[in-house]
Parts: C-alpha cells; structure tokens; sequence
C-alpha cells in the first residue's frame, strides 16, 4: 500500500525555484532518507510535503493531513513541565495517552521537569517525542540527529522502526547513518532548470 | 482551541508580565493626563471618555508584538500550522488569549481610573460597556497586524503604524458611546454600530490573519 | 492573445517602454495647456475669489489619491487569485505616487480652507478620511520595505491592502457619523458637474487628464523599476546559491 | 499673470507646494529607474561572464 505519492513536484524558496520534477512514492513500512548537499533544497521539500508551503506545481497524494512534521525547532515552551508540553500537544492531536511517547525516548524520569532546564538532547528528544502522538502514517523529519548523542540516535531509530512496523512510513533528511533499512534519494538531480523563475530571462 | 487559550493563558501567567504591564501603562497614562491638562475636574471630566478609550488602545497595543513572535520563534507555530486545527482557530485563540490577559484586565480597571478623571456617575456604565465590546477588536485587530509582522526582526514599530489606523473605526464608536454616556445623551446608535464594527472583525479578520501567518510561515 | 500575456514581465518591459514616452508626453502636454488655461485664463470666482484656481490641482490629485488606492487593490486580488508577478508590483509601484497624490490633495486643501474657512486644517470628514488614507499609505509602503523575500512581501502587502480598503471604507463612514463637516462637497465633485461653471470645469477636466497620464507613466516606470530590481534580486539570490 | 487679490500667498503657495511635491516624485522616480538599470546591466554582464569562463 502506498503511503505518499509525489508527482511532478516543483518547489521555491524565496519566490527562486530550487526544485522541480520531484517524484517518488513512499510505500507502507517504508523510509526514506534524503541527501543533498547544504541549500539543495532538502528543507523546502519537507516542508512543502508538510503543506507549509504551496508546490510551485505538481501532486502529493494524499495530502499534508497524513503528514506529521519535525522541523529543525522543536516547539518547546521551557516555562512548561516535559509532561504538560506533550499533554498539549496531545489535545491538539485528539490522542488520550502520553505514556507511549515518554517511553520510546526515554523521557519518562523527567516527566516533571521544565523544558527550560532539560539538556539539548533532551529537549531534541521531547520534540521528536511529538510524533508518537500525532498518530499520522507518514513522518517527516528534517536533521532530526541535532544534538542527540548515539544512544539518542539509537532511541529515534527504534521509534521510527516500530512506527513503520506499525504500516507507518517515514521521510528523514540527515547526513548520519540511523541503521535503518531504508531508501535512500539524492535531490540533486531534482534542481531546478533556471528557465522556472519567471524573472529568468531577461528583462532589459 | 481551549487548550491553545489555557496554554496561552498559563504562558502570560508564568512569564509575569501579561496581566500587569498593560494595565500598568494604562494608569501611567491616565496618571499623566491631569500633568499636561491641569487640575481642573471640569475640564477633565469633560474629556475623560476619551482620554480613557485611547489609554486602553494604547494599552492593548503594548503586548501585541509578542502575540505570535514566540512561537513563530521556537518553531510552535510551524507546529501548529501541520496540526489537525484550522488556523483561523489559532489566530482567534490568541486574540482571545491576548484580550483576556489585556482587554479584559483594562475594561476591569477603567471604572477605577474614570474616577481619577472625574468622569460624570452616569458615565461609568457606558464606559465599561464601550470597552467591554469594543477592546475584542482591538485584540483581533491586532492580532492581524501581528500575523502580518510576524517574520520580521523589528516588527514592533511597523506594527503600530499598520494597526492604528485600524483601530479608528472601533475608537470613534467607541469613545462616542463613552462620551455621550457621560454626557446621558442617548447611546444606541453609536453602540449598535461598536457592535457591528466589532463583530464583522471578529467574524472575517481571522481568515485574513491566518492568511498572512500561512505567508510567514513559508 | 489573452490580456494576462502582458503579465509576462518581458513583455510588459516591451509594451510600457513604448507607452511610456507617449503618455509621458501627453502629461507634459495635458498638464502645461490645462495648467495654463485655468491659472492664467480663467476668472475668479464671485465667492471664493482667486483661490478657485487651487481646485486645478486639488480635485486632481484628491480624485487620484483614491483611484491610486483603488488600483493598488485590484491588482492585489489579481496577485492573490492570478499570480501574476507584474501586478504586485504594479501595486507597490502605485503606492508612492498615491501617497504623494494624498499628500498634494492635503496641503493644497489646507491652502485653500486657510482663506476659506480661517484655518488651516479642520476635523472636517473629507480631511480627515485623506489623513487616514495617507496613514494606511505610510503602512503599505513600510510593509514593503521591511520584508526582505518580495513574493512575501507581495503577498503581505496584498492582504494589508484588501484588509485596508474594508477599512479605509469603514472609517470613512465612522468620520461621517462622528463630524458632519463643513466641506461645501458639491461644488467640488465631478458627479454634480452643473455646480462647477463650464469655465472652470473645462480646463478642470484638462487637468485631470493630465494627472492621470502623469499617474499612468509614472506607475508604468515604477513598476519597470521594480521588474529589474526583481530580476537584479534573483540574480543576486543564483549568485549566491552558486 | 493674473491679479490674485488677497489671496495670492494661499494661491501660489498651493502651486508651488504641488510642483515641488510633483518634481520630487518625478525626479525620485527617474534617478532611481536608472540606478536600478544600471545595476541590473551590470549583474547580466557578470552573469554572462560567468558562463563563458569554463568551471574549474
């Protein structure tokens, strides 16, 4: 069963198209791994597959409704106990249980604590921990490995495991080697021709 | 959305300065006003409906550009923007959430400050009354200039000019409901038409805000 | 060929360079002959006197700094539904002749209210409605400044600009209902023409003709202007890209 | 020129301010028009040096 089906895509940043042609389809059980190099565009096609930001041309199917997003910040308010910012994020989500979250990146022992007081890994591990709630099949994350030591890395791999175990699928743009089988898709090759920008060609 | 205001609320509560700072600035004001007028209570009286509206907008203007900045800084907003709630609702839970922490607080404190300026007994309910209806505009109002300026790095200034000629509408009906309450002449008209001026923003301005948040967030 | 291939920036670059020069001198001409015509040789007025001549230039720039405004948000919802990038910046190219449109109406009214009506600037709905559409000009054209990326600029400044005129025109009702005013409007206003005497309305009209086509061409090299630093700004951007 | 009467200070100062107003806007409108012209030619002359140069 299909996950994500991309066709045609065409994306910009800054009014400038970087990417075109964009085409793949995700498959139920399946990862993704983006490489590109720095500016090639990996960040602007997430957050288009995340509906952040309108396609410049092109289908995703089905749309950013099935998509849950985790972008370089992690949305974190420090005033807030680690707890009560899942809880809020839960509501929003319509899911019940936070416990499952807490789990999968071993936050349970610092359920109490203030966001504000928690290490970067932590707090990287809190933000990731959002995902488990958001109970959408495809997950997006862009860099997710900032600031997560191995054993971190390790507990974010397991979790995005048992979510495709789960029939989830799951896109990831990083640079380190997560141990997970997965596809891997250089967007290199989508960049896009200059003839897209319509201030291309000269205006005199 | 309940849980977007109560988190919001919860926020200002914790950070301090929310309920206080506007309110603050709205005594200082009203405090100022007898320094630069003169003493005299029959002069003030006279112009203590407006000098009250235009306290409270100003008041209500402090606080907007931290509406959104927040969390358009820590990424919530992107957050927000992918989950399962239209971001009209968002932007409506933060008015909300804005003029229960400033809005509200002010409406509460005018009467106080209304007998500072000496303003006639039959003004008081009118007064409260204008600013109980007409401050949730100001909050969307505000709202939308925030969402508007939201991407910038010095907003704060450029938000004040796009949103106080926005604001004149609600301030003339308004401030005429409180005048003509503290002069007892009659008050439907200018108050039906505070109510129709502050339900139109509060119906249409969210799309229009969520809009320009959508923009911001590309 | 459909009228949005003129949307095209290339294109637009090709047709307004030929406009340009025409309606350009056209201005000049319109400008200098109704000029002329009404300072030098038309009466004065029984009541007002010489300063009847202001309304040469007062109803002018009054009429344009409305349609300047009007402009500016058609071709925002044309931005905003069509996408055409020449409209938005035929918008941002329009709000710095309105606001100087808005300007002129301003002072050669207070000019004229001086002898009039003994004062230089009354609360008066008409006067105050063009203070207020000065202040939403000032917003529009900072917003622009500010925002660096210009699709989002585009965008932001549409929305500000369709939010505005709701409330420019909900102002304007706001300021009739809080001063009546003493503005003798008839006498001004082209709809009630029978008011103006044909000897001032003719060259009146002249005038007119030449603010618009003085506001055509001066719009259409703005929005040149802003077609190339547009294209300088991508430039920019590949050059760093690599 | 015309005899203005009493009302000749508000009467030129009318026009004048307009002109002044009017021949700002244009002048603005003029310098920067070719300052942007100029500087847009000079980054296609780049760009088109650029390309020619071969990548190495």
């Amino acid at each position: 069963m299909t996950r994500l089906r991309v066709r045609d895509l065409a994306c910009a940043r800054g009014g400038v198209p970087v990417l075109s042609d964009v085409a793949f389809t995700l498959g139920q059980g399946r990862a993704l791994i983006l490489r590109g190099p720095n500016g090639s565009g990996k960040t602007t096609l997430l957050r288009t597959l995340a509906g952040l930001q309108p396609a410049l041309r092109g289908t995703i199917d089905p749309g950013p409704e099935a998509v849950a997003y985790a972008g370089h910040a992690d949305g974190l308010k420090g005033g807030l106990s680690v707890a009560a910012n899942l809880t809020f994020w839960a509501g929003i989500f319509g899911t019940r249980d936070i416990a499952p979250a807490l789990e999968a990146f071993d936050l349970t022992d610092l359920r109490e604590r203030a966001a504000q007081n928690l290490s970067a890994g932590q707090k990287r591990r809190l933000g990731l921990a959002r995902m488990v709630l958001t109970q959408r099949p495809v997950w997006i994350f862009d860099e997710p490995t900032v600031s997560l030591d191995t054993a971190s890395v390790g507990l974010f791999a397991r979790a995005v495991e048992s979510h495709l175990a789960q029939g989830g699928a799951a896109i990831v743009a990083t640079h380190i080697d997560l141990g997970l089988t997965a596809d891997v898709l250089d967007i290199a090759q989508f960049r896009a021709r200059a003839m897209d920008d319509p201030f291309a060609t000269g205006v005199a | 959305m309940i849980r977007l205001v109560a988190r919001d609320l919860m926020l200002a509560v914790r950070a301090g300065g929310g309920f206080g700072l506007g309110v603050a600035f709205f005594l200082i004001v009203v405090t100022l006003v007898p320094f630069a007028m003169g003493p005299d209570t029959t002069r003030l009286s006279v112009i203590a409906p407006g000098v009250l509206w235009l306290g409270a907008l100003l008041a209500c203007l402090l606080s907007l550009d931290r509406m959104f900045a927040l969390d358009f800084e820590d990424g919530t907003l992107d957050l927000l923007a992918t989950a399962p709630i239209p971001l009209e609702g968002v932007v409506a839970a933060k008015a909300l959430a804005h003029w229960l922490t400033t809005g509200l607080p002010l409406t509460l404190v005018a009467p106080m400050l209304a007998v500072l300026l000496n303003l006639p007994a039959q003004g008081f309910t009118w007064l409260v009354v204008s600013l109980a209806l007409g401050t949730p505009a100001l909050s969307m109002i505000g709202a939308f200039g925030a969402a508007l300026t939201v991407g910038l790095k010095r907003g704060g200034l450029l938000l004040s000019l796009l949103v106080l000629p926005l604001y004149v509408p609600t301030l003339i009906f308004g401030a005429e409901v409180a005048r003509r309450g503290a002069e007892g002449m009659m008050v439907s008209t200018p108050l039906a038409l505070l109510a129709g001026v502050s339900g139109s923003v509060l119906a249409l301005l969210p799309f229009a805000a969520a809009g320009a948040l959508r923009v911001n967030l590309r | 060929m459909s009228l949005w291939e003129y949307a095209n920036p290339a294109r637009f670059m090709v047709l307004s360079a030929r406009i340009v020069p025409v309606s350009g001198g056209l201005a000049a001409l319109c400008l200098v002959v109704g000029l002329v015509w009404g300072f030098f040789l038309t009466p004065d007025d029984y009541r007002q006197g010489s300063t009847v001549k202001i309304i040469y230039l007062h109803v002018p720039a009054a009429m344009l700094a409305i349609n300047a405004w009007v402009m500016m948000l058609v071709a925002s919802l044309i931005w905003l539904i069509r996408r055409h990038h020449v409209s938005a910046l035929a918008a941002r190219a329009a709000g710095p002749v309105g606001i100087v449109m808005t300007l002129i109406a301003l002072v050669t009214g207070a000019f004229w209210g001086q002898p009039m009506w003994g004062t230089w600037w009354a609360w008066d709905p008409r006067l105050t409605s063009f203070l207020i559409l000065f202040l939403f000009y000032l917003g529009y054209i900072a917003l622009w400044a500010a925002i660096e990326d210009p699709d989002t600029a585009a965008d932001l400044t549409s929305i500000l600009c369709l939010v505005g005129s709701v409330f420019a025109v909900l102002s304007r009702y706001a300021v009739n209902f809080w001063n009546q005013g003493l503005h003798q409007g008839a006498s001004l206003s082209l709809d009630k023409e029978k008011n103006v005497a044909d000897v001032f309305y003719f060259p009146l009209l002249v005038c007119i003709a030449g603010f618009v086509l003085l506001f055509v061409t001066l719009v259409l090299v703005r929005t040149q202007t802003e077609i190339r630093a547009r294209r300088l700004h991508a430039l920019n951007l590949r050059a760093r890209m690599g | 020129m015309p005899d203005l009467g009493k009302y000749a200070v508000s009467v030129l100062s009318a026009y004048g301010a307009t002109f002044v107003l009017l021949a700002c806007l244009v002048i603005w409108t003029i310098w920067r028009a070719r300052r942007v012209a100029r500087r847009l030619a000079e980054a296609e002359l780049d760009m088109t040096n650029q390309r020619k140069r071969p990548r190495g």
